[in-house]
């Protein structure tokens, strides 16, 4: 029984400070991302893999916006669509980007959607 | 008449990669030859099928596997399965030895994209691959000399035992029968061709006299092991003599012929002299306190490994520019 | 709604190991028998199974910014939960797994699963997609624990099939574990290879 | 053991990469360029050690409340909330930092080897300095087989590899024959 | 005792025995003359004459067209035939040729001179030079009163007299010494004069020891002319390697020779600048070698540029047999002809005729890096891996790594046991880089 | 703030439920892992009381922890009783055994060996002024290589290094290699009357693992010296 309090005592503890001190700090450190990279990001898996040559899926992101990389660079996305979302993605004009966020207020999965249909 | 157009320089020297993979074979025949006299008809008849072996499988990769109708043998297979043959205990099964060749061409070089674009000494990555799968067979050794199937120690592994200890060098020397002549004209157990030092010099004059290899790599690494052991003998001198050090384990085929193979070494005095050093000074942290013997091989390999950032870090000042940093 | 296809992609089309290449080091390092291959592998899909089931299901739950932190500690606590069943109930392949089990939790395709399946799918089809790339996560290293065992060893669930000379030990150890997983791979390519070139055809 | 022999035979003797396999996933994708090895073997050896250093703290308050059972979950999730945190971090205070180092973070987080390390450090009973050394010397041994490593793929870019092999298979093999090279320093006595 | 030197650089065989030993022959004059407007670096002369227009020898043909061009004079007395295209075998391209027929004798129309040349000022003497429209003879062709006009911000220190003739065959600048050793020890005078510096170095190959020693004795005369050894090597006789040799500086990268204050000329343009200022002659004729293989006569010949090839064979009563390769020059540096009949121009300082014997193909295998081009690039190159970013397209690695500094010597490609054609690729790759750049502006 | 404090509460949910889930599971399983740990330890030392063909030596065998923890003969607080130099060790506690004026010590014992330790338990039989190696179970050799020093657990192996008497342990055991002798197989008893261990016949490429073991029979002989026994 005290093996059961101990454990609750000290994942309760540590879950809040670290939930806190993440929110805190996500808000307090919040950089502006470029619009189209964060939907290209969300597009990606997010295994942060680095399969794809660049570390992790952040990265691969900035690198495809910037055109340094494939659309099919991603290997575990490849054959599951995203080589094709992230087509999709530089088809589009930045004034329709940025008016499709504005329209969803910024809400990247909600973009996504709009883009893929 | 139509006249040849051809790039300038419209001279070039009369030398080919194919004439120089014949010399270096024509450079290790008197290692062959010795130990032919040491070991008998079977060594002979083992190195040259390696020879062979792997050349003909190389001619299979190359016109049946990557289909390229118009490749002609260049040799350098040839010099890969002799060198792998040589490097072996004549004690290895024939079909141990097959394997062996296999993968130093296939592994070794081949999937890399064959001549001059494997990163490892192909022959080495056989007989590492080999001391690795096969340890008993490849750590048995036959007594020279001695036709029926007495086995022995190196003189190396017998030394190993002993560093550090209070055993008298010369007297261990001495109580296993090991003198410098022999070692030196190849009268000792080892791989069928490392055990002539006599022998690997010859050949080896030959091809710095034809121009066919610098002997930086050689002069650094020899001279390490030398610097190396001395020190070590200084210290206490149960850890060997130089001498010692030099005559056997197969540094003199390794550093005369093996760390010469100009695929896998730097391209610049600079970096060869790095690569040599490397190759002492972990040739010999293998001896002493490795768990394997010799530490030729294995050393070769990890400085191959290191060649690719010494060729970065080694490159030569462009004439006219004030040395850049090289990137790391 | 559910699709069976997400369960048999798991098996060739997207194999975790030969196709996405991922999940490596438990790939290379408890491959040296087949049966730690197995018990690996069946220890990676029961965690899959389960906290792709709990993710899909608190996904709509979790805030973006603490989303890394709540899934690593679902999987977490799935994989040290499997690790007391198994060292209370099959010692043995406990003790040989060891250090792996507990890296369950940074396989890397547990956690991928996890953010690019069931953190947007629903229960079933993440149980689909869990079992698929369970299995197909099995299957490789079965595969791969198969060759090297007989190739290093001579056995294979550790029956003896080869002689005692013909073994390579070089296959159980590291670098054989590297090599053979890319030989396989080469072969594995060589086949799709000869497919294109005939469809091409 | 001593500092020094844990410190060797974290790089050359039990390297993670060649016989520990700890970290592969990285290994195998941040290689194809030396500067972003370079790059990320720094970032791993920064978090490395931090990681190995405050796992070790916790696991002293986990084995007063008797709770080891738990190190996997509280080390986990620490390891993700701090490396998280230092991310968001340097990405504001220092673009230029978090250009060569904060963006391999995200990586490090789910990789076996930060984990690896942790346990390890446990495992072996280490004490503090012990297991920040082991820490230390293996994200370097690490970070050191990365960079061999991107530097012989980048020689490999133009070679005439055989369709089959291109890609993840030669880099498997290769890493196999560094591996190989590698265990001649197996067994060595420090 | 060493000799002056650089790191670098090949030995490939001289073969200069074959024609070292023959003097220079004056060769009649050609029936008709054939002169690119292109015979120099930089733009190509503007015509100011038409067809049909009868002209002088030494009478301007064509003017200077920008500051890096040259005047072009007609080697023949005639009349102006026609303007046709050419294939230019040194550029692969068509260019405009005036083609002079001759009629009569030579009557010469000279620039201004005067045997004491100290009655000019060093200005002047540079006009007359642009004037006769001297180029380098050494072969590159870049007009030698550009060098003269040294920018505000240097100094000229040294005047360097290039008699190196490195490439392997050609002769004529060692006849030339031998022959016109007082017009060329006075011909750097000239220059000396005209750059306003005292000191001169001329370096000589060591495998010329008539031409040193001759040199070296009558140069007791001019005590700031300093005659000086070089070891046997090629590219010794390239523009930086021989300031490298003679005063031990390099020219930094992208810079030019008198941005370390020297000044190059090969013994054939001081001869050139001595005969307009002194005697008044435009750069119309220049002594070649003629040799090869192929050639069973060879020799050196002064004849008038804009001769074809063809011509010039005739008119030597040089005997050539089946040959293969016929090139503009020497083996290293040479450009191969496609045919025969076309012009010589003003740097042509030999031709090479190889049979197929000498000229044997070999096969080409992959690099397996040897080292070879690595250690003889008089540059420091490592021209196995700037062949692989070429190959690789990979142009931004390839100038990170030193391509734009390569001078094309084909040293590497000279040993390649491989027989890679190193040189060649550069060459392309360059040309490649430039044209993205001028793009890019 | 407060939204803050919410995202933290929301992990902190998951944190607990986890924990709760954890735990719970711990506490039941618990009794079985302590079980299956001793079944382990149990089973090696049944092992190390048979002779060799087979048979017990005793006929009280020890079935349940509390019939093994009335066998301790020695004990610590911290777990190791005794280490060398070497970093060999023998672990608390130590059992006798005393039946039909036998005693029969088993102690659990580790050496270094190629990665690590190399535990076994073994058994010594004291008869009269005689003593006896029994057997020794390997049972920690995971950092051993397998193929290469992993073979030390197989039955041909773990043979040589039983059976071993006392004139042989007087003489400090080492590995056949070692001490620079071959034995043949009919040898093998003078081998071992020599304190030599003959196995580079049965297990070659690995002499690490081999030597470690050894010195984890050693520590255990000094050990039994230390406390009188021999
Ligand atoms: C590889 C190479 C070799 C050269 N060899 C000679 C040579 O042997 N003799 C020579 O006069 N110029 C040679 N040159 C040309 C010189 O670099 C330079 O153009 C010349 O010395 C300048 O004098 P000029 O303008 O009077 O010709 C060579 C150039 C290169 C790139
Ligand atoms: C754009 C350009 C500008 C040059 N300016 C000068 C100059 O101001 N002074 C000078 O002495 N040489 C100048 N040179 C000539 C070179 O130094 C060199 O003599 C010429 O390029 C031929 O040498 P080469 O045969 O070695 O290529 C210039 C060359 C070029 C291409
Ligand atoms: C990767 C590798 C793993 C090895 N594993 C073991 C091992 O677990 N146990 C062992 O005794 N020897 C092992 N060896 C062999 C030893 O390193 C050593 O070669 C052998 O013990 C022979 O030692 P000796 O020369 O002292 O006889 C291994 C060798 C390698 C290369
Ligand atoms: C001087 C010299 C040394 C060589 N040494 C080796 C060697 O040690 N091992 C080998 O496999 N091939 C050797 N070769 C042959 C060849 O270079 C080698 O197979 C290449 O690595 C194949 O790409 C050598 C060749 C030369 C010219
Ligand atoms: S390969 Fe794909 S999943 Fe892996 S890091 Fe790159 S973008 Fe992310
Ligand atoms: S496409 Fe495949 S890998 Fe990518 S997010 Fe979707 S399921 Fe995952
Ligand atoms: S051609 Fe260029 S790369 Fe080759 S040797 Fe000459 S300068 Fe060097
Ligand atoms: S000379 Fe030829 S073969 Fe040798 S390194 Fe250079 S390119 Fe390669
Ligand atoms: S499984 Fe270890 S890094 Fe991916």
């Amino acid at each position: 029984m005290t093996i059961i309090i101990n454990a609750l005592i000290l994942m309760g503890v540590l879950g809040l400070i670290s939930g806190t001190f993440l929110a805190f700090a996500a808000k307090k450190f919040e950089v502006k991302e470029d619009i189209r990279v964060a939907v290209a990001e969300k597009m990606l898996p997010g295994v942060n893999c680095g399969a794809c040559g660049f570390p992790g899926c952040p990265a691969f992101a900035k690198a495809y916006v910037k055109g340094e990389a494939k659309n099919d660079g991603c290997l575990p996305g490849r054959r599951a669509g995203v080589p094709d979302k992230l087509k999709k993605l530089s088809e589009i004009k930045d004034d329709d980007l940025n008016a499709m966020g504005e329209k969803l207020g910024g809400d990247i999965q909600k973009i996504i959607e709009e883009i893929m249909k | 008449m139509a006249l040849n157009t051809s790039a300038a320089p419209h001279l070039r020297t009369k030398d080919s990669t194919r004439k120089v993979m014949i010399d270096v074979l024509i450079a290790l025949m008197p290692a062959v030859i010795v130990s032919s006299v040491v070991y008998g008809l079977k060594a002979l008849i083992v190195m040259l099928s390696c020879m062979v072996g792997a050349e003909l499988f190389e001619l299979f990769i190359m016109k049946v596997l990557r289909n390229k109708k118009n490749f002609r043998p260049d040799f350098s297979a040839a010099v890969t399965g002799l060198l792998l043959g040589m490097n072996v205990s004549i004690a290895v099964q024939w079909w141990q030895i097959l394997i062996g060749v296999i993968f130093a061409i296939g592994v070794g070089k081949h999937v890399f994209g064959g001549l001059g674009q494997n990163m490892f000494n192909p022959a080495l990555v056989g007989r590492v691959f080999m001391i690795i799968s096969f340890p008993t067979a490849m750590t048995t050794w036959l007594k020279p000399g001695v036709t029926d199937l007495v086995t022995t120690a190196t003189p190396l592994a017998i030394a190993k035992e002993s560093y550090g200890t209070a055993v008298n060098f010369s007297q261990l020397m001495a109580n296993n029968n090991i003198n410098y002549m022999d070692l030196f004209l190849g009268k000792i157990s080892g791989s069928m061709g490392e055990i002539s030092a006599a022998a690997l010099l010859i050949g080896f004059i030959y091809l710095v006299v034809r121009g066919r290899i610098k002997i930086n790599i050689p002069v650094f690494y020899v001279g390490t092991v030398v610097i190396f052991s001395s020190i070590m003998y200084f210290i206490n001198n149960s850890y060997g003599t130089p001498l010692f050090h030099v005559l056997t384990g197969g540094l003199i085929i390794g550093a005369l012929f093996m760390a010469t193979d100009m695929v896998t070494s730097p391209m610049t005095f600079k970096g060869q002299m790095i690569y040599g050093i490397g190759l002492g000074v972990i040739t010999m942290v293998i001896r002493y306190i490795g768990s394997y013997p010799e530490g030729v091989s294995f050393a070769i390999l990890i400085m191959n490994a290191f060649v690719p950032l010494i060729d970065i870090w080694a490159k030569p000042k462009i004439y006219g520019t004030v040395k850049k940093e090289a990137k790391i | 709604m559910a699709d069976i296809k997400n369960l048999t992609n798991g098996f060739i089309k997207q194999n975790p190991t030969f196709v996405q290449v991922l999940g490596m080091c438990p790939t290379l390092a408890v491959t040296t028998s087949a049966e730690n291959a197995l018990g690996m592998g069946l220890a990676v899909l029961a965690v899959l199974v389960m906290s792709n089931i709990a993710i899909s299901l608190i996904r709509k739950l979790v805030p973006d910014n603490i989303r890394i932190p709540v899934y690593i500690v679902v999987i977490a606590s799935f994989v040290t939960v499997i690790d007391l069943l198994m060292h209370g109930f099959t010692y043995d392949l406990w003790k040989t797994l060891g250090l792996f089990i507990p890296l369950i939790v940074v396989n890397c395709i547990i956690l991928g699963r996890a953010e690019a399946f069931a953190s947007k799918n629903g229960v079933l089809d993440s149980i689909f997609d869990a079992l698929g790339m369970g299995l197909g996560f099995t299957g490789s290293l079965l595969l791969l624990g198969s060759i090297r065992e007989i190739l290093g060893n001579g056995t294979i669930f550790g029956l003896k099939v080869m002689s005692e000379t013909f073994k390579m030990y070089l296959f159980i150890l590291p670098p054989g574990a590297f090599i053979a997983l890319g030989l396989l791979l080469a072969f594995f390519n060589s086949l799709t290879l000869k497919k294109q070139k005939k469809g091409g055809k | 053991m001593g500092l020094f022999a844990i410190f060797v035979s974290a790089i050359l003797v039990n390297n993670f990469i060649f016989s520990r396999f700890l970290g592969i996933c990285p290994f195998l994708g941040v290689s194809k360029k030396i500067d972003s090895a370079t790059g990320m073997s720094l970032a791993v050896i920064f978090v490395m050690t931090m990681a190995g250093t405050i796992s070790w703290m916790l696991n002293q308050l986990l084995a007063v409340m008797g709770l080891e059972f738990l190190k996997t979950i509280v080390f986990i999730l620490v390891i993700a909330v701090l490396v998280q945190f230092v991310e968001f971090f340097i990405k504001k205070t220092s673009p230029s930092l978090y250009e060569a180092l904060g963006i391999y973070l995200p990586l490090i987080t789910t990789n076996c080897a930060v984990l690896g390390v942790a346990l390890l450090n446990v495992q072996n009973n280490y004490n503090i300095v012990q297991a920040i050394v082991n820490s230390f010397a293996s994200a370097l041994g690490f970070g050191m087989a990365l960079v061999i490593f991107a530097a012989i793929r980048e020689r490999m870019d133009n070679n005439d590899i055989p369709a089959p092999f291109k890609g993840t298979a030669i880099a498997l093999i290769t890493a196999g024959l560094l591996s190989m090279a590698f265990m001649g320093f197996s067994g060595l006595k420090i | 005792m060493a000799f002056l030197s650089f790191k670098g650089g090949v030995h490939p065989p001289e073969r200069k025995n074959f024609s070292e030993k023959e003097s220079i022959k004056q060769l009649p004059l050609p029936e008709k003359v054939y002169m690119y407007l292109s015979n120099h670096i930089g733009a190509p002369a503007k015509l100011i004459v038409e067809p049909g227009q009868k002209v002088k020898t030494g009478q301007k043909i064509a003017e200077a067209n920008g500051f890096i061009s040259a005047n072009l004079h007609s080697p023949v007395t005639g009349q102006v035939t026609e303007v046709v295209k050419m294939l230019n075998a040194a550029s692969g391209k068509n260019d405009d040729v005036v083609i002079i027929t001759r009629e009569a004798d030579d009557d010469w129309e000279l620039v201004k001179h005067n045997s004491d040349y100290t009655e000019f000022k060093p200005e002047e003497i540079s006009e007359i030079i642009k004037e006769a429209g001297i180029v380098g003879l050494g072969g590159a062709m870049f007009p030698a009163h550009v060098k003269l006009s040294i920018p505000k911000d240097k100094k000229a220190e040294v005047l360097v007299i290039n008699a190196a003739e490195c490439e392997p065959y050609l002769t004529i600048d060692h006849r030339m010494m031998l022959e016109k050793t007082d017009e060329i020890l006075k011909g750097i005078e000239i220059i000396k004069y005209a750059l306003g510096i005292k000191n001169a170095k001329v370096g000589i190959e060591n495998n010329k020891p008539d031409a040193i020693k001759l040199m070296k004795e009558k140069a007791s005369k001019y005590p700031q002319t300093e005659i000086l050894e070089l070891k046997t090597k090629y590219p010794q006789g390239a523009e930086k390697q021989l300031i490298t040799a003679v005063t031990g500086k390099e020219v930094p990268s992208g810079k030019l020779p008198i941005d370390i204050g020297a000044v190059v000329f090969n013994v054939s343009t001081v001869y050139a600048v001595y005969d307009a200022v002194i005697n008044g002659k435009p750069l119309v004729e220049r002594g070649i070698t003629i040799t090869g293989e192929a050639v069973k006569n060879p020799g050196n010949f002064w004849y008038r540029i804009g001769t074809t090839v063809d011509d010039l064979l005739s008119l030597s009563g040089v005997k050539t047999e089946n040959p293969e390769k016929v090139l503009y020059g020497g083996p290293m540096m040479g450009i191969p002809l496609p045919k025969t009949e076309l012009p010589t121009f003003k740097g042509n300082n030999g031709l090479t005729f190889f049979s197929s014997e000498s000229n044997k193909d070999r096969e080409t295998m992959p690099c397996i890096r040897c080292s070879y081009c690595v250690m003889s690039c008089p540059i420091h190159l490592q021209p196995y891996l700037l062949k692989r970013f070429v190959d690789q397209r990979n142009y931004d690695e390839a100038v990170n790594n030193g391509i734009l500094d390569c001078i094309e010597c084909g040293s590497c490609s000279y040993g390649c046991p491989s027989n890679i054609d190193l040189a060649k690729t550069f060459k392309t790759g360059k040309k490649v880089i430039r044209a993205m750049k001028q793009r890019r502006v | 703030m407060k939204n803050y404090i919410k995202i933290g509460l929301i992990l902190m949910t998951f944190t607990l439920i986890s924990a709760f889930v954890v735990a719970f599971i711990y506490t039941a399983v618990k009794p079985y892992i302590d079980n299956a740990e001793f079944n382990s330890k149990l089973k090696a030392i049944k092992t190390v009381l048979k002779d060799n063909n087979d048979n017990y030596l005793i006929k009280n065998i020890p079935e349940n922890s509390q019939q093994l923890s009335a066998l301790v003969w020695k004990s610590s607080e911290n777990d190791v009783l005794y280490t060398d130099s070497t970093n060999a060790k023998v672990y608390s506690p130590v059992y006798k055994i005393e039946e039909n004026g036998k005693n029969i010590y088993i102690m659990t014992v580790s050496g270094i060996g190629f990665g690590g330790d190399v535990k076994s338990v073994v058994s010594f039989v004291s008869q009269e002024n005689d003593i006896y190696l029994n057997k020794i179970e390997v049972i920690d050799y995971s950092q051993e290589t397998p193929g290469l020093g992993a073979r030390i657990v197989e039955s041909a192996v773990k043979a040589r290094f039983s059976d071993i008497p006392k004139s042989g342990l007087e003489k400090t055991i080492k590995v056949n290699k070692d001490a620079g002798v071959t034995y043949s197989k009919d040898n093998l008893d003078q081998a071992k009357a020599n304190g030599v261990i003959q196995l580079t016949d049965i297990m070659t490429g690995a002499t690490i693992t081999p030597r470690g073991t050894v010195k984890s029979l050693n520590i255990a002989v000094e050990f039994l010296k230390k406390e009188g026994v021999m």
